[in-house]
């Protein structure tokens, strides 16, 4: 018990290094992948191409947009829900952005935050549906995903809209294209920066907030936080707006960095933000996991794809390889020590 | 004790509330007063928790009048009536599993620091306080899931201590308690009356009534049958109201022939304990005769689970000989063990033990569905026949076959329980608290029911924390402590202190020794 | 009345016979809805191929079209074919995401005496009034020519960016690019596939770099995939990098733009026959002519130095 | 009361008409959906297109490959299971029927077995993994996804493999085509009557089997199930193998249809069955549901699609429409009597 009480934060009573190891199991699986991509690397003039500084922020970079919807994706997870527009809402604001931007020949500030308002206001009208008329997650945002879609397609009249940089009219302020460059000596991408921010923040968020404590209640027993007074409804409403915020800053980042808004940009996207959340550790059945693993998850798959890509795998050999690194992360998450079934 | 009650605290006036056809609670006036333990008492599905969770906002679209202070209220959920000092520790311990106990017990109020973060230092320092102040030694930073049913209940008593309401309902608080915690939550309410709290208390362990309440009113069917000045009245009296007829001796009334050939044989069963700090046990060793019904006692986390569990093989990992009909077996899950004739009712009725969606039909023929299957046709008449039957058999409370078993009352949940081991035909039966939250005339039922299983030959291992009912059900009662067999003691001559006075240790009974020598 | 819709292309001698899909009625006085069955409307080309369709067709008063998009489906395209079937449409433009799969209902159309049109992709057999479209294959061989003969006459590594896994056309410009580029010392060092979009094309642009910093230059399948992959070039420090794409979609987000721009260093054009169609459908039914069995598009380099007249041209037509 | 007890299956105490309309809200709304479109139907030569019996038939025939993976999933959702893998399983099947029927020579029946065999196979393997490592269904059926996807492709050699019919080696025996045709008169759709031969074998199965008592107690509550002697993991296993099974028949019929084994076919048609299954009154929770309700889910979006279709409306708006009647189906059912929370 002494023992205990002095790595609070860290172990669990009955821990000890291997729970905490399997507690971070997705951690634990990206260091895995980590070593298994520098044994598999090529190598160019006597370096590993894998360990070049580009390229590893070229798998940040890659990874940042599923990471942002991964971010907003385990909150919605955590609190038991799913959201399955985000996808549709990234391709959504990534046209609206680029329409406002160009043919609109708004402002960044006020466009960048119509297009973030849309997402939180999408993402809060599908909470709504879902708590007030008590409709399944799954079943709202998948309707929600085809809606998103067809407003996308509307929007930019089904061709994608290409953002040209200038000060003439139909052209977007030159700051929006730093969303396509790097920082730090043009080693770090910006995209990169904000995935990294919004974990951070959300990791944070989930500390130290009354409002984390709600949400992981209401994942664990929406009963038991309703009875203490928990506010269930509002919360998940909440959630289901940050979800779609971030799924819109995503949106965002990615016309940033495409210069170009794509109606049906986004595609699948959704599945790879759950994956990475569920590689990271957080149960679909709500009220168990963390950012920090998502984050894990997310560069764990962004690892993968880079060294298959790196050693030129047949695409579809990717695919089996993918599929078979994903069972085997969730699987190693089951090995942590055995707790109260 | 000393204040008289004082003004009424909480008055509930002409209250109804229907479910459906279902009058769950009709045209109740209750009251409780400061400084006041009032128990509620009544069959399963009477309406006790109904009415109180109609007072503490948790169920709404009631008629009637709830006052406090003498003013009107009328809550549109749980939060409002705490707001109001109206807390209620609930049947179903209604934890988040994840979370820690601290945060459990502060979720909705956490506290904040200056910075508007929550303050977990002041969280788990309360919470130890809390704990502390009904006696376990809980570290704060466990997660709940991690503790037993037990330790649970513990838990949410120490939550609704922690909102420092003035008007405490606490139903069933001690279902899953052992006589020391229950003493120390006595103390407890003692305290919380001397400072002018009402309690509603609500209970189906009659002794209790007596011990700690100041007045008694019996519902049957959802209308007030009769009230009583709780320290004057007896067992037999509450039970009749409750019931409305007399009712004749709870307990068994086979002939307590007691042990045919050995049914079961454990001999030295040591349970890998998966909690830290807990020394190796010396083992469990019994036996159970064909027609004996055999109590394991003990205290809170003494073992009796574990033990069930791991004869029925759905437990740990385990060491020693397990014995059936003088064979050796491993049991290794619930098949295994229902194809051997072991049959097990699980102490959690509501997590382990029914799909509470399901109707009651579907989960009382659930284990032998597959058993009058022909060719993998379950007969629809044969399976009806058999869950009315067995629904008949135990009394079971409910309008058809068809009703969710999550919309009966708790102890009609328990019966249905049962009612599915039984209907596999075992030899031995496995009951883990199957009277928890069960009202007395079900108990007498159930007491009756296991002494003509009895009777049949079948033999009965029952895991209680009731001495009353092991002494009263029982041929032969095995004490454990921690994870040991201390103690087989004979039913006819031991007294429920001596038993008691086993679970708690050696130091106890040289007390009850030397008191009984004074 | 009727005229005999086959037999009367070079390619094809026509065996179909009968008044299979001969419209039975037409001339400049009547009506006529025409359906057009879309593959994926969420490709830009296509999606270019349904406007064309749409502003050629605005200029025909005796037309209405009636769009449907089977989101790369090929169930989906059937049932829609089914669809305009019951509809009694009275042509039939479709644009199959197969050629296989639609074989059947197209035949059914067909027979039904509804005249149709086959665009870009060709159905099995003949059961169809005329196919427009251009040759995949041909496209990658003038790319593969376009590598051998301008941008590395002494051969060097290159990376190719495929189209859907999978999918016909980007075999087809494989295929083609590989006859292209035979007998040079061109060698295509990394492939990977980028499902035809920008995004893919990117990501998988950023590792053929990394892995091979000295590739000379990408072949991109498609416009899009090229944009992405020139995003990723410029990241890994090769702004120069000749990256050449294929469709040259005359749009403001398309091919055409992007070489004139120089993102790209040449693009293909990709016609989409939604022109050709409208007037194909206005010979058969306001006309009462006969139209070719086959109609091939040719296809066009654009470089630098046509990119804005070929966009000027291919906007002005109707 | 007693009105109740006669009539055990099809009311809930406290029901009435009112409750079995709602216990059947699917086959209600399809019923509204269904009068809608006779509605909205276009006309031709005073005729209702929509009612002409060859397209209501259209209608069970483009449903019919999705109907047949909704029956898969309703049994897997309702173990609380989830299967995103049938769409990539029927592409995977379509392909290897085609293949086998061609470029291997194989006779129809041995080719068919051995599909449906590698469905089954396939089912069982991910029910194996889920049971046998505790993944999450959703993880292991994602992963299952892209290797079912990669292998079709593999095995298809990249690209679509067309089925021609004869005698010839490389030409499929002409039986196989009777699966594009209509019997009856010409009237009725083999895959239709496929579907609807699948789902009243379902509905058997779920009524009269101690199998169906096994699934719906573990979807009910699993822990409960397993004590009562439930055995839980084969059950499971099973589920999950015929779902597999289920998806491989799916793709016969779709190769069958089409004359075409599609690699990249199927896509997304995971997420149309869930939806066929959730309108359907399904909890995606496990545990409550049935096929009756399936069926109908699934006709009343085909019928949504076909009027949609034939009323020529644009296809974005079209998403727009089905998304939103998905979430009012969704709605509607929780308008029922209020259960036990
Ligand atoms: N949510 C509900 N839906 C339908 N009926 C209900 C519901 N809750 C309670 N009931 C019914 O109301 C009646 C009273 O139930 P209640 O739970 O109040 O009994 P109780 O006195 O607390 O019984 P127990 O001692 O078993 O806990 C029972 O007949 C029960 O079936
Ligand atoms: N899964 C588990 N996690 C943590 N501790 C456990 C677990 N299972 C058993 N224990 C511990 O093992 C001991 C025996 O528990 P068991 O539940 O068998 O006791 P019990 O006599 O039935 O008590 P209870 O009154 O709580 O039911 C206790 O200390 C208990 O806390
Ligand atoms: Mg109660
Ligand atoms: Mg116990």
């Amino acid at each position: 018990m002494t023992k205990v009480a002095a790595l609070p934060d860290l172990a669990r009573p009955g821990g000890g290094l291997l729970a905490t190891l399997f507690r971070f199991q997705s951690l634990f699986g990206l260091v895995l992948v980590f070593i298994a991509a520098v044994v598999y690397s090529p190598s160019k003039n006597g370096e590993l191409v894998f360990l070049d500084s580009g390229n590893l922020f070229n798998v940040v970079r890659s990874m940042s947009e599923i990471g942002i919807l991964a971010v907003g994706m385990t909150l919605v997870i955590l609190i038991g829900g799913i959201d399955l527009s985000v996808g549709s809402v990234l391709g959504l604001a990534s046209v609206g952005v680029a329409v406002l931007l160009t043919e609109n020949d708004l402002g960044l500030v006020p466009a960048v935050a119509l297009v973030l308002a849309i997402g939180l206001g999408f993402g809060l009208l599908q909470g709504f549906a879902i708590t007030s008329f008590g409709i399944q997650a799954f079943i709202v945002t998948l309707a929600g995903m085809q809606i998103a879609r067809g407003l996308a397609r509307i929007w930019s009249g089904g061709q994608g809209v290409s953002i040209t940089y200038g000060e003439g009219p139909g052209q977007a302020p030159e700051t929006f294209s730093l969303l396509g460059e790097r920082t730090f000596n043009g080693l770090v991408p910006i995209p990169a920066l904000i995935f990294l921010v919004v974990a951070a923040l959300a990791v944070v968020l989930l500390r130290v907030s009354a409002f984390s404590r709600h949400i992981y209640a209401i994942g664990g027993n929406e009963k038991a936080a309703r009875l203490s007074g928990v506010p269930v409804k509002r919360v998940k409403i909440i959630v289901f707006g940050l979800c779609g915020l971030l799924a819109a800053l995503a949106g965002i980042v990615h016309a940033g960095q495409l210069n170009f808004g794509g109606p049906n940009d986004g595609a699948m996207y959704e599945l790879d933000a759950i994956a990475a959340v569920v590689i990271g550790g957080t149960s679909l059945m709500g009220g168990r996991g963390s950012v920090v693993g998502t984050v894990a998850g997310a560069l764990l798959v962004g690892v993968l794809r880079n060294i298959l890509g790196l050693n030129n795998v047949d695409s579809n050999v990717q695919l089996l390889v993918i599929g078979l690194v994903i069972v085997l992360a969730a699987g190693l998450q089951r090995l942590r020590p055995a707790s109260v079934s | 004790m000393d204040a008289e009650p004082r003004s009424p605290l909480v008055e509930l006036a002409g209250v109804s509330k229907s479910y459906g056809g279902v009058h769950a609670v009709r045209d109740v006036d209750f009251t409780v007063c400061a400084g006041e333990v009032h128990a509620l008492l009544g069959e399963n599905g009477a309406g006790k928790s109904t009415l109180m969770k109609i007072l503490s906002g948790e169920v709404g679209g009631h008629r009637g009048e709830i006052r406090i202070d003498g003013e009107p209220v009328r809550f549109a959920r749980p939060a409002d009536a705490q707001r109001a000092g109206v807390a209620m520790i609930h049947q179903e311990l209604d934890l988040v599993p994840a979370l820690p106990i601290a945060e459990n017990v502060f979720l909705g109020r956490e506290p904040r620091t200056r910075f508007g973060t929550i303050d977990r230092r002041r969280m788990v320092r309360e919470t130890a306080r809390l704990l502390d102040r009904i006696g376990v030694a809980l570290d704060p930073r466990r997660p709940v899931e991690e503790l037993r049913t037990g330790e649970q209940q513990l838990v949410t008593i120490a939550k609704a201590l922690s909102l420092d309401a003035r008007i405490i309902v606490m139903d069933e608080p001690t279902s899953a308690l052992s006589a020391p915690e229950i003493d120390r939550l006595f103390a407890v309410i003692a305290e919380l009356r001397r400072a002018g709290a009402g309690v509603v208390y609500i209970s189906h362990r009659m002794d209790e009534i007596g011990r700690v309440a100041d007045r008694a009113t019996v519902l049957r069917n959802g209308e007030v049958v009769a009230e009583f000045d709780a320290r004057a009245m007896t067992a037999q009296q509450a039970s009749e109201a409750m019931v409305g007829r007399p009712v004749e001796s709870m307990f068994r009334t086979g002939d307590g022939a007691g042990a045919g050939e050995e049914l079961l044989r454990v001999e030295d069963l040591v349970v890998q304990s998966r909690r830290p700090g807990r020394r190796d046990p010396a083992g469990i060793s019994l036996r159970v005769g064909r027609g004996e019904i055999v109590g394991v006692a003990g205290l809170l986390g003494a073992g009796r689970t574990e033990l069930l569990e791991t004869i029925y093989g759905v437990g740990g990992r385990w060491s020693g000989r397990i014995l059936l009909r003088g064979e050796e077996i491993r049991p290794r899950g619930p098949r295994g063990a229902l194809r051997l004739g072991i049959a097990f009712v699980p102490e959690d009725r509501r997590v382990a033990g029914l799909a509470l969606e399901h109707s009651v039909l579907a989960n009382t023929v659930l284990s032998i569905v597959d058993r009058i299957a022909r060719a993998g046709v379950v007969p629809r008449r044969r399976e009806r026949g058999a869950a009315q039957e067995m629904v008949d058999r135990l009394g079971v409370k409910l309008a058809s076959l068809r009703d969710p078993a999550g919309s009966l009352s708790g102890g009609n949940q328990q019966k249905v329980v049962l009612g599915r081991g039984l209907l596999t035909e075992p030899a031995l039966l496995l009951l883990d608290e199957p009277t928890r939250g069960v009202d007395v005339g079900a108990k007498a039922e159930i007491y009756r029911l296991l002494g003509e299983a009895a009777s049949r030959g079948v033999g009965v291992l029952l895991a209680s924390s009731e001495p009353a009912e092991l002494i009263g059900v029982c041929h032969r009662v095995v004490v454990l402590r921690d994870g040991r067999s201390v103690r087989e003691l004979d039913t006819a001559n031991t007294t429920e202190a001596e038993l008691l006075a086993f679970s708690m240790g050696e130091g106890a009974v040289e007390d009850l020794v030397a008191e009984g020598t004074s | 009345l009727l005229l005999a819709a086959c037999g009367t292309t070079n390619e094809n001698s026509g065996s179909g016979g009968g008044a299979q899909g001969a419209p039975e009625r037409c001339g400049a006085d009547g009506q006529y809805t025409i359906g057009m069955s879309q593959a994926n409307v969420a490709e830009p080309y296509r999606q270019r191929m349904d406007d064309d369709i749409r502003a050629a067709a605005a200029s025909v008063p005796q037309f209405t079209v009636n769009f449907a998009d089977a989101a790369q489906d090929n169930s989906k395209q059937v049932e829609q074919v089914d669809n305009f079937i019951t509809q009694q449409v009275d042509l039939l433009i479709i644009s199959p995401n197969e050629a296989t799969p639609l074989t059947a209902p197209v035949k059914r159309a067909y027979d039904k005496g509804i005249p149709v049109l086959v665009l870009d992709r060709k159905v099995d057999g003949d059961a169809y009034t005329s196919f427009i479209g251009a040759d995949n294959v041909d496209i990658g061989r003038q790319a593969g020519e376009y590598f051998k003969t301008t941008l590395l006459p002494n051969g060097g590594k290159i990376g190719e960016l495929r189209g859907l896994a999978g999918s016909t056309p980007a075999r087809e410009r494989h295929d083609g690019f590989m006859q292209g580029i035979q007998g040079s010392k061109i060698e295509i060092v990394a492939a990977q596939d980028g499902d035809w979009l920008r995004d893919k094309g990117q990501q998988q642009a950023d590792a053929i770099l990394k892995a091979n910093p000295d590739i000379q230059a990408i072949y991109s399948h498609n416009d899009p995939m090229g944009e992405g992959a020139r995003i990723a070039a410029t990241n890994a420090g090769r702004p120069d990098l000749p990256i050449t794409g294929i469709d040259g979609l005359p749009i403001e987000s398309g091919g055409l733009k992007a070489v004139e721009a120089g993102r790209l260093s040449a693009t293909f054009i990709y016609p989409t026959g939604g022109q050709e169609a409208i007037a194909a459908a206005k010979s058969i039914l306001v006309d009462c002519r006969q139209v070719p069995k086959t109609q091939t598009l040719p296809t066009k380099l654009v470089t630098k130095d046509n990119a804005a007249a070929t966009y000027a041209e291919l906007n002005s037509g109707s």
